[in-house]
């Protein structure tokens, strides 16, 4: 079988291959011990950083519902200076593309982090979490399209790396959030993040999560979010990154086929550590078989 | 377990016993997992190929065999996890991911400890007594349930500890008291190197108290609803204890415990 | 154990206990060989009738995705005077309660239909599909607050009954939906209908379904369903109907506890017909236990 | 079916057989079921308590044993479904649903039919074969496939039918041609009071031909997807063909077949 370019540009982020982690699903600590070399991977990412420290939701933190997982994390973390300091090394050693996730409580603080980080080395891209479910303490940016414009255009005029926005299921025309964001100059688009969920335990009669309600992701996920890619790469001319249950390199490559240009697992990762690696070669081997020479032969044909 | 690499592999169920309705002992084959595994580590367990269940379960080492490169784990049927496990059957395959978090550790010239736990919480003691008993240390145990059939391991425990207290609530074996007076009695005249407590509050907070009278080197083995157990969700947070210069900080019981010092967090 | 009463009032609609059929998940006929007798069930619901025969969605009309069904039917239906002659009395023996699902393409339609239907007797209540994501000839009137209060205000001025509005998932914001339906006038609320999907084949490459696009339902869309019956529950003063991915009668029971007071269900009834008998006295058995005597005491509990 | 009430059961696997590769005979102990079983029928299986996968899958009955009160199937491991029925084993229980659909049905006075499958297609056939030798009516066997191992129960059909007709695409037995020509040989000469196809789009092509031709009673056993099996869901909707005055009409495959006259349905 002949080689597969299996390398993509994506709005000037350039991967050697389409599948990262999704933000929050993944962190490197200094012994590094996954059961593989993470050098492999097209980028890795980290957990949507906010400026400040963040304690993050009461507990419990999660649950699982049929087939998926519903978390209420509420995006707990040591802020944007811990990030660089301890974070971002072992980051960069674990690989060549180092995506940073940032959150904020507002436009200004998306800005203010964009502006830090502009100034460090060794980021790839930035992408902007817009649509946490989970976070009682701020609005869903990616739910109102001005706001999505907006924090998306602060971002642009500090930075000089190419912007992801992250965009939410929870909207009525997630098209119209999606050219919102290309009005500010967005470069790539990624979707979904958690769909909004809860779970309730019938032996208390309260809500499972200490938040009372999270965002489900995980395979149950996986029908919405390739729609909702269908739906965008059917209207807006921008790279996207498909996410939601990606569990295999079937999935993956759904989303590929519905528009997607690069790929984020997230939940599978929490269950098979090993799973973006077979998702990497089972996209290689199945490009191969249909007698593709390159991944981008295949994005959008569906 | 600095540096070392996760394992993930396919295992073999050398057999499965119901030990008291509901109560399970799973053997598994799996020589590379054992190699490495601590007493208070544990393993992320999938009995399921689809998606439903999604997660895999955590189980902590009951019992470890080195030398035929098997292990235990004791647990309790409570779900859907445990239930398809419950029918798993020698020559069966599960999948594992380990060993994870942080084992227990003796500290230097321990000549005796105590373990102290109640119901499924003796999961993981008896890999602690074990290795003890492989370095010449006593072992006073003091172990509680509900009830006398409760009481798991009883007897292997009674075998290796020097002494063992038992208590039950309905006094159906030993008296209905607190475990952890007969504990509070032993310290009077004997020196506990290290206790090591698992399975209840109420438990934690008693030896929390003793510590503070005695002055004891005491942990405490959690629990908490895990994701991935490997750092990865920060799913399993637990609070640290405030008064201990921890203000607002969290531990993750898979990456940073399971094992921690009894007074370094809440529950 | 004492006898619970599971009797429910819903905005003047009387059931003699909360769980019924789901739209279109549910169909009789001459030779009722249902291995129960419906007449046990709080209602029964016909599937969503149009004024005309329609032939619905190009095959395959269905598959399943993780814990979830996909369906893109397209509403197929022999029109509203063939389901008075033809349907109705078979519904009308099999349960003292019929609720008659009525779709429309545009307001005037569903005006119409509850004009003739006004007229017939036997049928205890409307339920308007305001929110079906696989049809494509039909604008989605739920996820327009205006074209929602219009609808359901046209409906109310030809019609006696009890109004149930159906409402959709894919929306930013349910709540304000519900608020436009409540103040056209609705007597009941319903949630949700299956939430837009779609699966692609990685062999054929193109999407699975002849539509493209269906709707998701089952088990994996519970968590979602449940949020958006709390959402609106703590928002709107109206009776709810949960519907959504409802399995067993602990899936049931937290759509009470989160403020519903009764249910629908769908797949799960397709899997297994005896599902509804078994939630309803899975319903009393965990009342009973948990010493209520009525259904309305655990109504919006957690 | 009319008025037949559905029946909903667990009920016993008796034993399981690979006859091929990824072909598999199911036998089913259900007395309930095989009772009011008739060929061309078919129940709706789940071998499987979770959610993943969702659906019970449709099989037909391959073979009915009332006296024993079992009944086979003949299944092909295809996906998810099929491959966790692949290790079912004696003792092992199924949750069924059935007997759903209509089954066939002899014209008055019938003395010879004909049956023409292909592949997997075979699987009603010997349940109608079994019915036909019952009653004393001579059967007819055409049968196709790939290759030669997969034509499946090739023995048995060869046994029972008066004669056999085999072709394979790569004739490694029997001629590559086409199967309903030996059909058409047949009919030159022979009366044949009805035929029944499965499996093949093809196949029903060539048979409706045959019927204009010779006047036929032909009947096509169709498969769908479908989510429950019983009428309830609309998903396994096959166009009726216009030019037989259906104009626009859709029948459903699991209420109205699976067993139709072979020129009123589109496939
Ligand atoms: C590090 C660790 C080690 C453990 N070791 C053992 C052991 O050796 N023996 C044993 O019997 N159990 C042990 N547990 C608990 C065990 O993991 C849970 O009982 C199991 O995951 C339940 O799975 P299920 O699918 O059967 O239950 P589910 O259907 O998922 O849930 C049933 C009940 O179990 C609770 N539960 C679910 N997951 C967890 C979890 N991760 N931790 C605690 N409670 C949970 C739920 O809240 C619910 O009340 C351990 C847990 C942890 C975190
Ligand atoms: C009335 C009826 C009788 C049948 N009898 C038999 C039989 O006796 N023996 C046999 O081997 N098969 C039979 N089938 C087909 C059988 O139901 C499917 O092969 C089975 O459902 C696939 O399940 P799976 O989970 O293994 O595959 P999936 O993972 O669900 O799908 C794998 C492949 O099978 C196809 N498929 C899935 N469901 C169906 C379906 N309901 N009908 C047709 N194709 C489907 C999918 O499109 C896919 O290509 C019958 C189907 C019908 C409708
Ligand atoms: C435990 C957990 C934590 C997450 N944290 C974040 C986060 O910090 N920032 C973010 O943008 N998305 C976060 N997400 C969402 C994921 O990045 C992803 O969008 C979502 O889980 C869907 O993908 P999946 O189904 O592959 O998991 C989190 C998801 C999970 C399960
Ligand atoms: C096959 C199928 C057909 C449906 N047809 C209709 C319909 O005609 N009208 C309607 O309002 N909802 C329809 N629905 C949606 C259901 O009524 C219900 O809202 C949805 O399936 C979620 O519930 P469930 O998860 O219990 O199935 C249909 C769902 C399915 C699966
Ligand atoms: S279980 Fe995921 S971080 Fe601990
Ligand atoms: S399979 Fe549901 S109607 Fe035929």
């Amino acid at each position: 079988m002949k080689k597969v370019d299996m390398s993509i540009n994506l709005g000037g982020l350039q991967l050697k291959n389409p599948v990262m982690p999704a933000s929050g699903t993944f962190d490197l600590f200094e012994d590094n011990n996954l059961p593989y070399d993470t050098k492999v991977l097209g980028a890795v990412m980290t957990k949507s950083i906010f400026l400040k420290k963040r304690l993050g939701n009461p507990l419990p933190l999660i649950c699982e519902s049929t087939s998926g997982l519903i978390n209420a994390l509420g995006t707990p973390g040591e802020g944007v200076e811990y990030l660089i300091k301890n974070k971002l090394p072992i980051f960069r050693k674990a690989n060549q593309t180092v995506i940073v996730s940032i959150g904020g409580d507002g436009v200004k603080e998306y800005k203010l982090l964009a502006e830090r980080l502009d100034k460090v080395e060794g980021i790839a891209a930035l992408e902007l979490d817009l649509s946490c479910s989970n976070n009682v303490d701020n609005i869903i940016i990616a739910r109102d399209e001005f706001l999505t414009e907006q924090t998306v255009a602060q971002v642009k005029e500090v930075s000089t790396k190419p912007i992801i926005a992250k965009l939410s299921a929870n909207v009525t025309d997630i098209t119209k959030i999606a050219r919102a964001a290309q009005r500010g100059g967005v470069d790539i688009l990624s979707l979904i993040n958690t769909v909004s969920a809860m779970a309730i335990d019938i032996k208390t009669k309260k809500a499972v999560l200490g938040n009372k309600v999270g965002g489900l992701s995980g395979p149950a996920i996986k029908p919405i979010a390739l729609k909702m890619v269908w739906d965008v790469a059917h209207t807006v001319d921008l790279p996207i990154i498909g996410i939601g249950g990606i569990s295999n390199s079937e999935d993956a490559i759904e989303f590929l086929l519905a528009g997607a240009s690069a790929v984020e697992v997230g939940t599978a990762a929490l269950i098979n550590p090993l799973v973006m690696l077979e998702i990497i070669q089972g996209i290689e081997k199945y490009l191969g078989q249909q007698g593709y020479s390159s991944l981008e032969e295949i994005i959008g044909l569906a | 377990m600095k540096g070392a690499k996760l394992i993930q592999v396919y295992a073999k169920v050398l057999n499965q016993t119901e030990i008291i309705t509901n109560h399970f002992i799973l053997r598994i084959f799996s020589p590379e997992i054992v190699k490495k595994a601590i007493p208070g580590q544990f393993i992320m367990l999938s009995a399921w190929k689809q998606k439903d269940p999604l997660l895999r379960r955590p189980f902590t080492f009951n019992r470890l065999f080195p030398k035929e490169g098997s292990f235990e784990i004791l647990y309790k049927k409570v779900g859907k996890g445990t239930e398809i496990m419950s029918y798993l059957k020698a020559g069966d395959q599960v999948s594992l991911l380990g060993p994870l978090g942080n084992g227990i550790k003796f500290p230097q010239n321990t000549k005796k400890i105590a373990i102290v736990c109640r119901g499924i919480g003796v999961a993981p003691m008896l890999a602690i007594i074990d290795k003890a008993k492989e370095k010449g240390i006593d072992i006073y145990a003091y172990i509680s349930a509900a009830t006398k059939d409760l009481l798991l391991v009883k007897k292997e425990i009674k075998q290796k500890a020097k002494s063992l207290y038992i208590t039950t609530d309905d006094a159906s074996l030993g008296t209905s008291g607190k475990v952890t007076d007969f504990l509070e009695k032993t310290l009077k005249d004997t020196k506990i190197d290290a206790v090591y407590t698992c399975g209840s509050k109420r438990l934690k907070r008693h030896i929390e108290r003793l510590k503070e009278l005695y002055g004891l080197n005491a942990w405490v083995i959690l629990e908490e609803h895990m994701a991935c157990g490997f750092g990865a969700c920060k799913g399993c947070a637990c609070k640290a204890k405030k008064d201990n210069n921890h203000k607002g900080k969290y531990f993750l019981v898979c990456k940073d415990g399971p094992v921690f010092p009894i007074d370094e967090v809440e529950v």
